[in-house]
């Protein structure tokens, strides 16, 4: 399941959505707005989502992770809108019998999310200046 | 043909704008985004962008139709 | 940090004690209790552990973790005393700069701990029969 | 020699109690679970066991002190 929400992202809700009683290992990632990038000072961070578009990418990336790796269940929420330092970006969790496909395959999201989800990231700097990341 | 194009991030900022809906005679996705790159300063190089037809990633020498919904994709930076 | 709990762990605790304007990743390891294990059905577990052991050796395997791994803060709980189908048995939170060395550190952590700790398991099956994992 | 002693886990359920003093005068710690294991009838096979001496690890080769508390390890099986 995958959702971009302008909603600051709870950890205890979202865990709760992950519950198998074959599972014994949960694996969850959480990326978090850090105060510096690059050496700058951020004060805080815009994301921007393209959200049918993502959640149509968001359903191929699934389908890979879940052929891959013998997890049983998995879920993504990626903040929009502005975000405060420490708030949470993104949250994933996978559910698995055992731990090392649910390492794999927790990590195998989010590195293909960060590669092919339109989503967007501009960063406000304590100097007053702000860039989209990545822009050509 | 019709279509309704979107600007994302830097592209959108760039245009000015989200949505647009466009008149055009453009023969593929890649004529398409340079006619409106030279006509509002968008950058011309597009290996570093992609473009989406109806949600789904699709690929500059496609052509598309009227009515279709098309989106500019700048490089992401998620997560 | 380290301890054994003989009480419900709960999530939204445990990663609250994880904050770090310089962290950009949390990854966390979840251990539950599944309800069969090698083909039997389990019923509930029972955890015993040394407790000062156990701190001590825990200390050890942290004390590698941070020298492998750029990471910033970590944080483990292990349960003791019985547990239900879908408890929380073990959880490990990993905070970094950035999501390689968290994932590593939280795997090694977890890996580790279940090599060297001097806890111990045992499970109570739906046929009445019970005992200690890895018995010798 | 006075040393306190620890059972864990099915090594507990054998000796049927956590912990007890005992008088030895066994040269060492493997000497000291021998007499032990014959006495109590704890497995006789050490090697998939460990000891520790005052909550750290310990090597079977070693001696121990009086009032050392020494605990008898079954393998681990945590997380």
């Amino acid at each position: 399941m995958f959702a971009l929400s302008d909603l600051p992202l709870l950890e205890h809700s979202l865990v709760q959505s992950l519950n198998d009683p074959a599972a014994g290992a949960l694996v969850t990632f959480e990326g978090r707005v850090r105060q510096q990038n690059q050496g700058r000072a951020v004060t805080r961070l815009e994301y921007e989502g393209a959200e049918l578009l993502a959640a149509n990418e968001f359903q191929s990336i699934e389908a890979e992770a879940c052929q891959r790796f013998d997890i049983t269940q998995l879920h993504c929420v990626h903040r929009t809108g502005m975000l405060e330092i420490g708030e949470i970006a993104v949250w994933i969790g996978v559910l698995a019998p055992h731990r090392g496909p649910a390492f794999d395959a927790c990590r195998y999201l989010i590195d293909e999310l960060k590669k092919r989800l339109p989503i967007w990231k501009k960063e406000y700097y304590a100097d007053g200046d702000s860039g989209w990341i990545n822009a050509p | 043909m019709q279509v309704e194009v979107t600007y994302y991030a830097m592209l959108r900022e760039r245009r000015g704008l989200s949505v647009e809906t466009i008149q055009t005679e453009a023969a593929g996705l890649g004529a398409l985004y340079d006619d409106l790159a030279g006509k509002y300063g968008l950058p011309t190089e597009r290996h570093h962008l992609k473009v989406a037809v109806n949600d789904q990633f699709a690929s500059w020498e496609n052509s598309f139709a009227s009515g279709d919904r098309i989106a500019f994709i700048p490089p992401v930076s998620g997560g």
